[in-house]
């Protein structure tokens, strides 16, 4: 906490407004009472004014309009924006994700399963089963933030789909695989430049 | 308006089945139980002398009981108030909140202190980042980090929290004019809130829950030309401010709806444990971040709006001078905020870069250790409290030590301020109700958390 | 599993509820047993005055037996020391230099596990000095380690991760290349060996040559080539190899079976007994999602120390494996059986028991060793009231068959039975065995047949060819686990719950009896002997609202009640079974909690 | 041709009378109220930074959404027509008739143009009193035509108070009640906000109200009763029980009387609003906005500019037509402006606000007639 100390709350409590006290300014908010909103008419034209303003502006050049027409236009999801979740992959095209199971033991919601399995070649361990169940997902991004491998990412500027039932919202490792683009994370300790060296990712390109 | 008391002929079976008082009170109903007696002052306020002058000239009546909610237009977030009313007067009203019980507090208890983020979203979710910076506040104060935190981290989340506390208030009153009829200006303050939404979402990557402070700082830093489009934004935004108070405070009909509606005293509203723009609308100053200033608050100049009445009126027009106060801290935060790290940098409590647990043994287990294990937290207990969107926001947390909350209680301000509801809708007509239970704005994720 | 350290900010709650989980030895314990109590607690009976000394630990006076390990007295003394060779169930080599620790005097500093300890020394334990050492010897360790976490299945409980968060957390320095070694080297039937991740403990070593007497592991090379190895054309295939898994403090070591099915931190654990032997060696189930995963050994200095074997170890297998899942009634002389519900099945069982037992019938009871003191106590209780009602009970003692090749003289017991020393207490002293069931059912001297666990002493075929006898009763009640093809000629099956889905006790072979506790429910309708025997007892109205009917625990407590009143006081344990109940504890109650909260391993 | 046809009509007034309901409320008023849901909602998103319904079609043609009707329209009728256990199913399935039918009744007193002459309708005609027969563009004229309307207006009361009523619903009866006394407290102020008026055109026939104040605009009651205007405009907009009046559906509080009503029994009380909406825009037009008058437009044509007689009727027709949209216009504008008001504030408003400044009104409109008829 700050070192600043402000007057205690018993003594500002005890004043009923109005003055400024100590460090503490306070505005008392107003109440007009003028004899032209009294007799109403003067005030409900004015704001009759100011809706019809808005009325012909917005007829006539669409000047206050903030209405997105959606199927025909859409915006453009921030950078950062999460969205459905997509698998990355290494160089072989094999699935980047070991199973190390960071992301469900991370998942407030517990709607990612994954069952693992060995590969048999050097990686080891892969996901034999990967499924998230988006109407379960809160949409946190803790799974991303947790991986220890870059496998798993939310930037794939696609929102949740709808679906007619509940198994339709379960993203599978083959869905997630498709929006996966190759990820140059390296792993297990390169060498000395890893500090400097940034990653650099060539962005997925969501489908238009 | 009729303003009768009970008729002393004794009750009998109103028409079309309704039940009788007496039956309300015995529990005789089915899905209505037994009421405990109302306390004294209540009782006394009921039997008043302006109520009972009027009784020869009217014909006798019976209260009605009559159910508002758990789902009705009005309660926005699953309230119910069993209302006894004497034709459209409220004589007796029974808020029964916990519709919506979402568990967060246990549902904190059983996560690691980081999965505890997005359940805050969701505790006032129109001002989800305060919760966030709540919440990370307990726990760096039970860590004994808050002074070490990074200044551009809390110049960060005195941004996005007012930018929140913003949209907060704008949906308050917003949808208090939407319920009094005023379906314009409430559409406008949407359309507000949402451009300050759309600033939110390129920042922390969602519209509404964010997750986005971390303990010891925030998750990312902000993107390219956040404070120019932010001071874009705010500028825009105090044309629509203006034009919707040209529609509602100046409105005469408006007016007369808030005026002495919902009437509160300074001595009552703390004595029901009131704080935020409620309590302030009865004209006690207090704003936990002028009184006891967290985070970076002390280095900003803006002035703690008070009402004089306490009605309702005050109650908007307080929320309306907030916005413009917290429109003051962002633009002088924007001009303030040093450039530096968001997160603290210690290994035990954030998360290492990404880079280096891709590819260092160290950070790799740090990284492990955080997600498996959660932050370690030393045994202890602290209670801390930010100015929510609705008030003073709490966290009370035990640590046992280990990496998530043994206990974990939120003081809801909302939780709180409904308390009083009945009290403030005693004696009013039904169309009250509904600006009286907007402006205390509760909203059902913080008072059933 | 056996370090438990207790770590800087240890939780109150975590310590409160390693304490329930820890065992809960009978009071009357064997003298020998008794300086042996686990770490942390005070010794029962004072060691004579002369060998106590005092030592200066961190500026505070402790006093201790002279001559003790000092990473020990650190411990018990509530002062954390980092360690990864040491191991109490094991000699110490003092090969990691994590323990080092200043001893006043000396000019270097000493492994604690290495140094034992003097009057009047003192020791350092958290000077500057000491803890720079121990970051540099964790810096050290980790040069070569590989970024393996995310496929390692030690994660989470990785005694390396746990010291590095807790006393370095600081950044590497080094820039050079790690050392490779070779991966995933097959080590033996049940091991596979991660050489990258060694850090060159030796405790896998030393378990192999200590506990199970096998000289199988070495290290071989020097340097940072050295690595752990078998001898050419050798395995490593000692009955208790599995403990290396489990001391090892990374992940170098992996157990096959475990190996990449579950991550340890998700796991739920709950304490248990291996129902694999009458050793009746203390486990921990590690059981999430409703199915078990593993088991470890727990600590039971009386019992198993640290260990268990491999078998043991595999024993989960059989609660998923061939399981009868739902009643069937009706089968027998060559009609199929049909599924109906438990309820039905018992009613249907009750009707013909009373029906046999009023018209003065010959009733055999089994009571079977793989089934629970409470549930083979209350088959007593119901004989006794089917005697009175006119029956006439004889009563059989089965189990599986013993294997005598598997005994050794550390943990493994010929007897393969979890419970025959209950068992036989409860069938009484007139009880047959196995093979006088079968020469009475031959002989046509049994009316009816009501078994409490369906496993005989027979290999398959056997069973297959004894199974027509049990067609000639006029009724055959079997509650049992598994499938078998005895149980399909029954007229009432029962699904009965297994091992890990009950409440109970156990009663090994050194008489002491030893609690179960349920860790995961019962697959499909099964339910635990206890119940069904209660059931069918109450549709039978042999007993209506008896204590043992109510839960495991009232049976447990009526069931010491009535075993202890007939015993002499201060009876020995050692020699008789009854002794053994006599001091038997239920301990107490808990909810198994995630393994990343409890703070127990790694 | 087309004058034999007027002239078969001017003799039969009962067929020229059906005639006229038809053209007028088939061809009129309920495709005006059904567009009015559309152009309420697309008025209401323009005014709000919306865009509104834009999206209803047939094929390619879109109409800016105006097709949005039809589809609600087949909406209603499709919707599952709930009708409540415990319910009075008669009194149920009389109010909606009984909320719709006296608005369109009272239509037939509204003038849409000027008198036809039959056998002039080519040519120009300067005094249409010379005229052989006419066709009223008036479905009903009778001397007493405003106190038809009222007596008609206050018949529209039972259908939302039944409709509160026999819904068997707490909420639904408040909303009645609200509703009854709402309509009755304003009825004695828009009743009394008219005497003026007819004080000062002398008559109750709407048309003869609609031809003294004749094309000069200045004669129009809009300024020679203006408090008046500002009264009946006030107090008849309670009467449609639209905002700021809505509370006896009161949206968030109340719910309204037709809570339990769905599919197209909800849709006619919701239709029934839009047609009082529209009748009470014809009500001020004719009153205070000359009706069917356009500006300097006499019956033979702008002052030296001589028009055919049809020509001239089009354009008042059309003019009239006009003037209806404007005011339904306007009335969206007030509807999604302001706010509600209370029930007591209502009252208030009503008694002791509109009562007393109507009476007002009509003495000092009696005392000017008085003194500018020289006290005869």
């Amino acid at each position: 906490m700050s070192t600043h100390h402000a007057p205690s709350t018993t003594e500002a409590s005890s004043s009923t407004g109005g003055k400024v006290r100590g460090k503490i300014g306070v505005r008392v908010v107003g109440r007009p009472d003028s004899l032209e909103q009294r007799i109403y008419l003067p005030e409900v034209i004015r704001g009759l004014g100011v809706t019809a303003k808005h009325f012909f502006a917005n007829l006539f050049s669409r000047k206050y309009t903030v209405t997105v027409q959606y199927p025909e236009q859409k915006l453009r999801y921030p950078d950062r924006n999460r969205g459905l979740h997509r698998l990355m992959l290494r160089d072989d095209g094999q699935v980047r994700c070991v199973a190390c199971m960071l992301c469900p033991t991370v998942c407030p919601a517990h709607c990612i399963t994954i069952v693992p399995e060995e590969t048999g070649n050097g990686n080891e361990k892969r996901p034999r089963i990967f499924e998230i169940d988006e109407l379960r997902c809160v949409v946190c991004g803790l799974c991303v933030e947790a991986c220890p491998c870059d496998a798993i990412r939310m930037d794939s500027g696609v929102h949740a789909p709808a679906v007619d039932y509940r198994g339709d919202a379960i993203q599978t490792k083959i869905d997630m695989l498709k929006r996966g683009t190759h990820s140059v994370a390296t792993q297990g300790g390169v060498g000395p430049d890893w500090r400097e060296k940034q990653p650099t990712v060539k962005q997925y390109d969501p489908p238009k | 308006m009729s303003t009768t008391t009970q008729s002393k002929t004794g009750s009998k079976k109103l028409a079309l089945g309704m039940p009788t008082p007496e039956e309300i009170t015995a529990g005789g109903i089915p899905g209505i139980s037994a009421r405990p007696k109302l306390p004294p002052d209540l009782m006394a306020k009921l039997n008043n002398e302006e109520l009972e002058e009027v009784e020869d000239i009217e014909l006798p009546t019976e209260p009605m009981t009559i159910n508002m909610g758990p789902s009705h237009p009005a309660t926005h977030g699953t309230v119910r108030i069993i209302l006894t009313i004497d034709g459209e007067t409220v004589r007796d009203s029974d808020v029964q909140v916990g519709y919506l019980h979402r568990c967060f507090e246990k549902e904190a208890e059983a996560a690691t202190y980081t999965q505890v983020f997005p359940y805050t979203d969701r505790l006032n979710y129109v001002s989800p980042l305060l919760n966030n910076v709540g919440f990370a506040l307990a726990v760096e104060k039970l860590l004994g980090i808050v002074d070490r935190l990074p200044e551009r981290a809390s110049y960060i989340r005195v941004i996005v929290g007012e930018i929140s506390r913003i949209t907060d208030h704008l949906t308050c009153l917003g949808a208090s004019a939407m319920e009094v009829g005023g379906f314009t200006p409430f559409l406008w303050m949407i359309k507000v809130r949402e451009w300050l939404w759309e600033l939110l979402e390129e920042l922390t990557g969602a519209r509404l829950t964010h997750s986005y402070v971390r303990i010891g700082g925030v998750a990312q830093d902000l993107p390219e030309h956040f404070i120019e489009k932010l001071r874009a934004v705010l500028e825009k935004s105090v044309e629509v401010l203006g034009e919707c108070e040209s529609l509602l405070v100046k409105n005469r009909i408006f007016r007369d709806r808030m005026d002495g509606v919902g009437t509160i005293s300074a001595e009552d509203a703390i004595a029901w444990g009131w704080t935020g723009p409620c309590l302030r609308s009865t004209g006690v100053p207090y704003d936990v971040r002028k009184d006891h200033p967290y985070l970076v608050y002390d280095r900003f100049e803006f002035d703690v709006p008070v009402g004089s009445v306490g009605d309702n009126y005050d109650r908007v027009a307080v929320r309306l001078e907030e916005i413009r106060q917290s429109m003051r801290i962002l633009d002088q935060a924007c001009k303030q905020i040093p450039a530096g790290p968001v997160l603290l940098d210690e290994p035990r409590i954030c998360m290492p870069p990404k880079n280096a647990v891709y590819n260092t043994i160290e950070s790799m287990i740090g990284h492990f250790k955080l997600i498996v294990d959660g932050i370690k937290v030393p045994p202890g207990e602290v209670y801390s409290y930010t100015e929510g969107g609705n008030g003073e926001l709490g966290f009370y947390i035990v640590s046992d030590g280990s990496g998530r909350p043994y206990r974990c209680h939120v003081r809801a301000p909302s939780f709180i301020h409904t308390q009083a509801l009945s009290k403030l809708i005693l004696g009013a007509g039904i169309a009250d109700i509904i600006p009286t239970f907007g402006l205390i704005n509760m909203i059902g994720g913080e008072c059933d958390r | 599993m056996a370090e438990t350290p207790p770590s800087p900010m240890k939780s109150s709650i975590a310590a409160a509820l390693r304490e329930t989980q820890s065992p809960s030895p009978p009071p009357v314990a064997p003298p020998a047993a008794a300086s042996a109590a686990p770490a942390g607690s005070a010794p029962s009976s004072a060691p004579p005055p002369s060998d106590i000394v005092t030592i200066k630990l961190d500026g505070r006076d402790v006093q201790a037996k002279k001559g003790a390990n000092l990473l020990e007295v650190c411990l018990s003394n509530g002062v954390d020391v980092s360690y990864f060779c040491y191991h109490p169930g094991l000699s110490s080599p003092a090969v990691c230099r994590q323990c080092l620790v200043e001893v006043v005097g000396q000019p270097k500093l000493v492994p604690a596990c290495f140094t034992p300890i003097a009057d009047k020394m003192e020791v350092n334990t958290a000077t500057p000095r000491v803890l720079g050492i121990r970051r540099q010897m964790l810096e050290f360790t980790l040069v070569n380690h590989p970024v393996d976490c995310p496929i390692c299945d030690k994660a989470g409980e990785c005694t390396l991760q746990k010291q590095y968060q807790d006393w370095d957390h600081v950044g590497s320095r080094s820039s050079i290349p790690k050392v490779h070694k070779p991966k995933m080297q097959d080590l033996g039937p049940h091991i596979v060996l991660d050489a990258e991740r060694c850090i060159l403990c030796t405790r896998c070593i030393r378990v192999c040559d200590e506990v199970a007497g096998e000289k199988q592991l070495t290290m071989a090379w020097r340097g940072d080539r050295e690595q752990l190895t078998v001898a050419p054309g050798h395995q490593l295939d000692n009955p208790y190899s599995l403990n290396t898994v489990d001391v090892c403090p990374v992940g170098a070591l992996t157990s096959k079976d475990f190996r990449f099915t579950m991550r340890a931190w998700e796991l739920f654990s709950t304490s248990s007994v291996c129902p694999g032997c009458a050793t009746g060696c203390n486990v921990e189930v590690h059981h999430a999602q409703g199915e078990i995963w593993r088991l470890v050994p727990r600590e039971n200095l009386q019992v198993n120390k640290y260990w268990m074997c491999d078998e043991g170890r595999f024993t989960y297998k059989n609660v998923r494996h061939k399981r009868l899942t739902s009643a069937r009634i009706g089968g027998g002389r060559g009609q199929p059986a049909q599924i109906t519900s438990i309820d039905k099945a018992v009613a249907f069982a009750a009707e013909r028991l009373d029906r046999l037992a009023s018209g003065g019938g010959t009733i055999g009871l089994v009571f079977s060793a793989q089934t629970t003191n409470e549930a083979l106590f209350a088959l007593s209780q119901v004989a006794q009231k089917l005697s009175t009602r006119g029956a006439t009970i004889r009563t059989y003692v089965t189990g599986t068959a013993a294997r005598p090749e598997r005994a050794d003289k550390i943990l493994r017991s010929a007897d393969t039975n979890p419970n025959a020393a209950g068992a036989k207490l409860f069938a009484g002293t007139g009880a047959g065995d196995a093979s006088a069931l079968l020469s009475d059912l031959k002989a046509g001297k049994l009316k009816g047949l009501w078994m409490a666990g369906g496993d005989l002493p027979l290999t398959e075929q056997a069973l297959f060819d004894a199974a027509p006898l049990v067609d000639g009763l006029e009724l055959f009640i079997c509650q049992a686990v598994h499938d078998s093809p005895l149980l399909r000629r029954a007229q009432v099956q029962l699904p009965a719950a297994a091992w890990a889905e009950v409440d109970g006790s156990f009663t090994n072979n050194k008489n002491l009896v030893q609690r179960l506790r349920k860790a995961v429910t019962p697959q499909g309708d099964a339910r635990s002997h206890l119940e069904l025997i209660g059931q069918i007892a109450k549709k039978a109205n042999l007993a209506q609202s008896e204590k043992w009917q109510v839960s495991a625990r009232q049976a447990f407590l009526q069931m010491v009640a009535s075993v202890s009143s007939s015993l002499p006081a201060g009876a020995d344990p050692a020699q008789s079974v009854a002794a053994g109940f006599a001091s038997a504890d239920w301990g107490r109650e808990y909810l198994p909690v995630q393994l990343r909260f409890a703070n127990s391993r790694g | 041709m087309i004058d034999s046809i007027l002239m078969f009509l001017a003799e039969h007034t009962a067929v020229a009378a059906l005639l006229k309901l038809l053209l007028l409320v088939l061809g009129f008023v309920m495709p005006l109220a059904s567009l009015s849901t559309w152009a309420e909602r697309r008025q209401s998103a323009m005014m709000q930074d919306r865009l509104g319904p834009n999206r209803a079609n047939i094929g390619p043609v879109k109409l800016w959404g105006i097709l949005h009707f039809v589809a609600d329209a087949i909406k209603m009728m499709f919707k599952e027509d709930v009708v409540p256990s415990k319910v009075d199913r008669f009194l149920f399935a009389l109010a909606p008739v009984m909320a719709i039918a006296p608005v369109l009744i009272t239509f037939a007193v509204i003038p849409f143009g000027p008198d036809l002459c039959v056998g002039q309708v080519m040519s120009v005609v300067t005094d249409p009193a010379t005229c052989k027969a006419t066709i009223p563009l008036q479905v009903a004229r009778m001397d007493v035509g405003m106190l038809f309307y009222f007596a008609l207006a206050s018949l529209a009361v039972y259908g939302t108070t039944l409709a509160g009523w026999a819904s068997y619903n707490k909420w639904s009866l408040l909303g009645g009640l609200r509703a009854s006394s709402q309509m009755m407290s304003y009825e004695v102020c828009m009743g009394l906000s008219l005497m003026g008026a007819f004080l000062v055109y002398g008559s109750l026939e709407p048309n003869a109200i609609v031809t003294a104040q004749g094309s000069n605009i200045l004669h129009w009651g809009i300024f020679t009763q203006p408090l008046a205007f500002v009264l009946f405009f006030t107090a008849a907009i309670a009467e449609t029980k639209r905002a700021p009046f809505d509370l006896p559906e009161g949206e968030p509080e109340l719910i309204g009387y037709f809570v339990e009503y769905s599919g197209m029994r909800f849709g006619i009380f919701f239709l029934a609003e839009f047609i009082e909406t529209i009748f009470l825009s014809a009500v001020v037009a004719t009153v205070f906005l000359g009706g069917w008058q356009v500006p300097g437009l006499d019956s033979s044509g702008f002052g030296s500019l001589h028009l055919p007689h049809l020509v001239v009727v089009l354009l008042q027709v059309v003019a009239w037509s006009l003037k209806i949209l404007m005011l339904c216009w306007l009335q969206l504008l007030i509807r999604w402006t302001l706010p509600r008001f209370r029930p007591d504030q209502l009252m208030r408003l009503g008694w002791k606000q509109l009562l007393p400044l109507s009476l007002i009104n009509i003495i000092i409109t009696a005392a000017v007639v008085l003194w500018r008829s020289g006290g005869k």
